[in-house]
């Protein structure tokens, strides 16, 4: 499958990357006005922006549930996100994204305290070089923070791929084209649990092993940026009062 | 997306302020809100540009793409202009194909583009009656704070103005792509300026606020043409009220006004 | 842009008329049994059909408004009604045209009078030769006023275009395609109120305010063919009973 | 599409009125409609008619397209029906597509032309297995006031009738459409005639009223064959009810006097 | 338009069978568990399954009608049951066979009895060999009978066509394609009532009469295979017990 | 499709089972219900099988088409997998386009034949760059009583196996399409196992009761390797809960296990 040198002899990525190491990490939250909670993260180039509405009330009301809320989720690509212009419409592949962001955030999110309501979230993808649904997962955590909405832990997310024979961390477009597996997780990191996992490819039983760990070293690290950029977003915010 | 009910209270407020020359938000009458442009935001969009006015907040890009030419006019490139109300810019949006809004929108942007001939499209084509290139505008819209026709104009125009489009060779019926970018043939700037109808004033560049309770609305896109005059390019009326003339050529003149200041603080040089 | 000698050189146009004079007219009031108000109008060959309904219960209920009626109004034109034939889902031209016939129509309705309730406007292009939106417009208002829906002025429409370096009045389509603008107004005339305005094209300020005269004399005109119309259809109907 | 609910008075009266040979509208059991027909009426269709049966309002109007021949006919030209039961013919009918009463309808007629051979379809092909000339024969319902069926059928083939389509050249793989026209090979003219039962009287054209509360209907189309003799070439069987052995024989003997009696009036000397 | 011979000189049709000879019928009934009723058949080559749920309340609830039950069909083919793949969306084809379907099922049923309710009637081609609408119908009897639903009768369905100048009964889809008329019949047999009628192709008064009895003939020979289907399911499902 | 509401004492029951290692259904904790597989149930599909896991019950058609290639992998056929959740499968299904769990659970099988290798699809060029075969993936749910990724993904396989493709003949640009046949060129067998979250146990091969108060579930789909080894080929994570890193490895060595057992009894011996 591989059809370019991917990793270098002396184990360097395209980027220069090691193979364990992440791109840099940008987060910024309550970056819209209109939605309750909002953030926007850069995951070296990959560009996404999630805003979160509710919890609030449901339409139509006969889909409310009564004893918790409904998360509903988002994941779209902008037309000019990718290389070949995508139809706005959404894919195949943009409805089963978002199903399984919406089932990574679900375990976090206290939805017995609003029962009847519902909380959506939107993610919109206006850059994409690989591992968006990671990037959107972990942004719609900040986004929830900023929406005030009570949470069991952040969920962070980082994708593992097997590159040329060697695992690498956090898959960037041309590793994933030519890559031989990929394999996208979000956790719970403080509860030390998975709440998001997909592969494809080919992986040994011990391969799939070292990828997990990867992943959840990756994980972590994303977990510290989010917890710094809420940090000191809430700080600021603290101080402007 | 349904109408957000406003108290009564708010629209008598407002009424009361314009009556007095002032705003809600404390501008004056003909005031813009905050404009800030970036462009070339993105490396996978051929053109891209954010434009913050006021809190509205929206984002441009631009694709290219090979086609067949319409056959009325074989030997031009295709504009084609779209616009999204991403469900995250407003607690009314709704995800779903765009609605009449996002239509209005993003075909009154269309027609500013087109009427004020900002991109000479014969220099899109490829091999008449043929192949063109197709440039699309996508236009995002991700934070819904009112006026979004001249945010997303100036935007669109802007992702334009920074966009490369890649060199081709022709041989034979194959068109080739080339690695070397060079820019769009942009000929002209237009700008459209949207003024607000409340009681009897007219307000330029309404917030949220204003335009849920404002009468009706204009639209009004001024182009340089190569003559160095001011051109009309584009007009639209919007909303369920109705203008006096007077009203409309007053409107008309402000938007002159306020087109050319826009103009002057796009980036590029103005290219 | 212009490829054709729209204008002979004594001032004619292609089909013989003026710069400044409008196509024969023809309306007919209440030519449809079901609808509660309709009319035909033809405009030189643009021929339209509209019918209203209403006042009436709206679907679903939650839509209403409780201090006004809604109007609704679509724009459609028939597959056959162009040279070449247009499928028959509406386009997004037909959106944008039926949103602005709705708020070039609304102005002139007492919809204060009906809350809760609907109106419903269908405008059917059978045969388009340019200045269509405005026919329908026009014909709309006679719909209107056949259902008995109380309204503060009739709307007439219609168009001015740029063809050739002079202004003229009442677009076909051949002027429209090959005119360097189009500028279709509707006007409240006994109002003196414009209730639609859209441009496209180049004009300087002295041409847009010339063609603003032009289209309130075209109005004008329609507006008394328009109530000729009425009066000799209310006098039949009243003879009739 | 709703069923309107018709107070059970009107249909008991309409029962005992069927019961003694009579109807709700003054005619008899087998009587038609008043038919209106007017053809040519538009210039930008093909070919286009209207027809008034009673208050019943349809268009229909014809187009042609060049397109590709499906692969098992290579040799034969492509009849496309369509029906658009407008929102403004009736205040049951919304916009929309077309739901399974349009549907049904634009089949029926479909398959009456079809299986009458009214066209000549091989006369339409250009370029065998590449290029044939595809027929649009699109109805609009303007006023449902019953028994839309054979009212677009009689427009549709009325169209046709009045069609006119441009002569061509053919160079190589290349069709040259010239601006000449001749008239479509129309060789048959197929008839529909509904026949709705109500308790077990047979009702020749149904009103609007009869249909709401029917049995059932069926729908029968006749055409003269070359050999100058009747034949049966479509049948629609519609609504909720079931007919018996004898009520359906003699529906189609009904509908083959009927439809000798309008082939009789179509305009153009039956051609 | 016959382009292959389809009946052989001493009488016979492709597969063999006698002018008036149905194909092998094959049914199995109570083949599904979640669905309230099930059948299967074979019709020759062609294969339905119909699945049948009901009486059920109906969403949304307005629809409801106060004095009786309101029957839906829905027929639909697999991509896979013909010669060239049939995307999975239903076709005008099958919208229109779906609302002829329901029209012939719904005088059997007793829909007085479950006011403001619905039945529901899936029938799913896996294999298409010509008269699919009669085999969809033929099961979808059995189906509601093993849903418990009461009915005046079975409605047994069969299509004839004319073929080289031959009726004959039963069509398969080469004759279907290359016969000159089609004529797909539905009866309740014991009732001697015709729910289905459908034509296309030519035929004169003389063969339609003709037509009509071996459509007879053969529905009741169908009905004698429904009949005898069902006795032996209730006999098993008793000797289950 | 709408959730239907389980008793919670039912919840309740399950759960204590579990915790004593039993089920509803007397099956012990990694037991797969019974399983039927029967290939070739159709003629006119070029493959076809039906699979009966415990009462759910799913078909799986195969039809081949010819296509042009994705331009980024001119020289492969290309695989494309469907799901129907017909209405009669379940009475909370409804009749419409597939939603987000038919999506899911086409895309997890098509995912697992691709990462497997099931088919080597570059002997599915037949003009590299302009023509190859595109194999579709029908699979229809007759009878959902849980766990139809497993069901879905076997009769999938099964009808690979014994689809015959048509052989060709290139000349020039045209393919001739003879009328002999050879089998497809499957290389591997991919098989997904899915096991069920319920408290802190694992269940092979969910019913629909234990589906319906999982805390979620993982398909893991295994194969073997050219190296004869046992690879993962396919992992998607369902459901509202999570996993911990125990579980998942726990899950995944259960998985090898169980597909192993799965591909024994796969018919034409493997193949």
């Amino acid at each position: 499958m591989e059809r370019k040198k991917l990793i270098s002899d002396d184990g360097r990525r395209l980027d220069g990357r090691r193979l364990d190491e992440i791109r840099p990490i940008k987060f910024k939250i309550g970056v819209l006005k209109n939605a309750d909670g909002s953030a926007y993260m850069e995951l070296g180039k990959t560009k996404v922006i999630v805003g979160v509405f509710g919890p609030r009330e449901l339409h139509p009301k006969h889909l409310a549930v009564p004893d918790k809320c409904i998360i509903q989720a988002r994941y779209h690509m902008a037309p000019f996100s990718v290389k070949e212009r995508k139809p706005p419409a959404p894919t195949r592949r943009e409805i089963e994204l978002s199903k399984v962001i919406r089932e990574a955030l679900e375990p976090a999110i206290f939805v017995e305290l609003f029962p009847r309501t519902t909380i959506e979230i939107y993610a919109e993808v206006i850059q994409a070089d690989g591992s968006t649904r990671c990037a959107a997962i972990s942004a719609a955590s900040l986004a929830l923070a900023d929406a005030g909405i009570p949470m069991r832990d952040l969920v962070a997310s980082i994708a593992v791929a097997k590159v040329d024979g060697h695992l690498v961390l956090d898959v960037m477009d041309e590793e994933d084209k030519y890559g031989s597996s990929d394999m996208p997780v979000a956790m719970m990191p403080s509860k030390n649990v998975i709440t998001l996992l997909q592969m494809d490819g080919m992986l040994t039983y011990e391969e799939f092993k070292k990828s997990l760990e990867l992943a959840k070293k990756g994980c972590m690290e994303v977990y510290m940026k989010q917890k710094e950029a809420l940090e000191s977003y809430f700080k600021n915010i603290k101080e402007e009062k | 997306m349904t109408i957000s009910p406003i108290p009564s209270l708010k629209k008598k407020q407002i009424y009361e302020l314009a009556e007095s020359g002032k705003r809600i938000d404390g501008r004056g009458l003909i005031d813009m809100r905050k404009i800030e442009i970036n462009t070339n935001i993105l490396d996978k969009a051929e053109g891209s540009a954010s434009v913050k006015l006021g809190d509205t907040y929206v984002i441009a890009g631009v694709k290219f793409e090979i086609s067949e030419p319409f056959p009325d006019i074989p030997d031009e490139g295709i504009l084609s202009v779209t616009a999204e109300f991403l469900p995250l810019a407003s607690p009314l949006f709704e995800a779903g194909p765009p609605d009449e809004n996002a239509i209005e929108l993003a075909r009154v942007v269309d027609r500013a583009l087109r009427g004020g001939k900002a991109i000479n499209t014969k220099k899109l084509c490829l091999i008449p009656g043929k192949k063109v290139w197709t440039v699309w505008v996508d236009i995002f819209v991700f934070d819904h704070c009112g006026n979004l026709i001249d945010a997303s104009a100036l935007a669109s125009l802007c992702a334009l103005l920074t966009a490369k489009i890649p060199k081709t060779e022709v041989i034979g019926n194959e068109v080739k792509i080339l690695d070397e970018y060079e820019p769009l043939p942009i000929e002209s700037l237009p700008i459209i300026v949207t003024i607000a109808k409340i009681g009897d004033k007219l307000l330029v560049d309404p917030s949220l606020e204003e335009e849920e309770v404002m009468d009706c609305r204009i639209s009004i896109a001024f182009v340089e043409g190569k003559d160095k005059q001011e051109h009309i390019c584009a007009i639209q009326k919007g909303g369920r009220g109705s203008f006096s003339y007077e009203e409309i050529l007053r409107a008309v003149e402000i938007a002159k006004v306020k087109s050319q200041e826009i103009r002057k603080i796009i980036p590029c040089g103005g290219k």
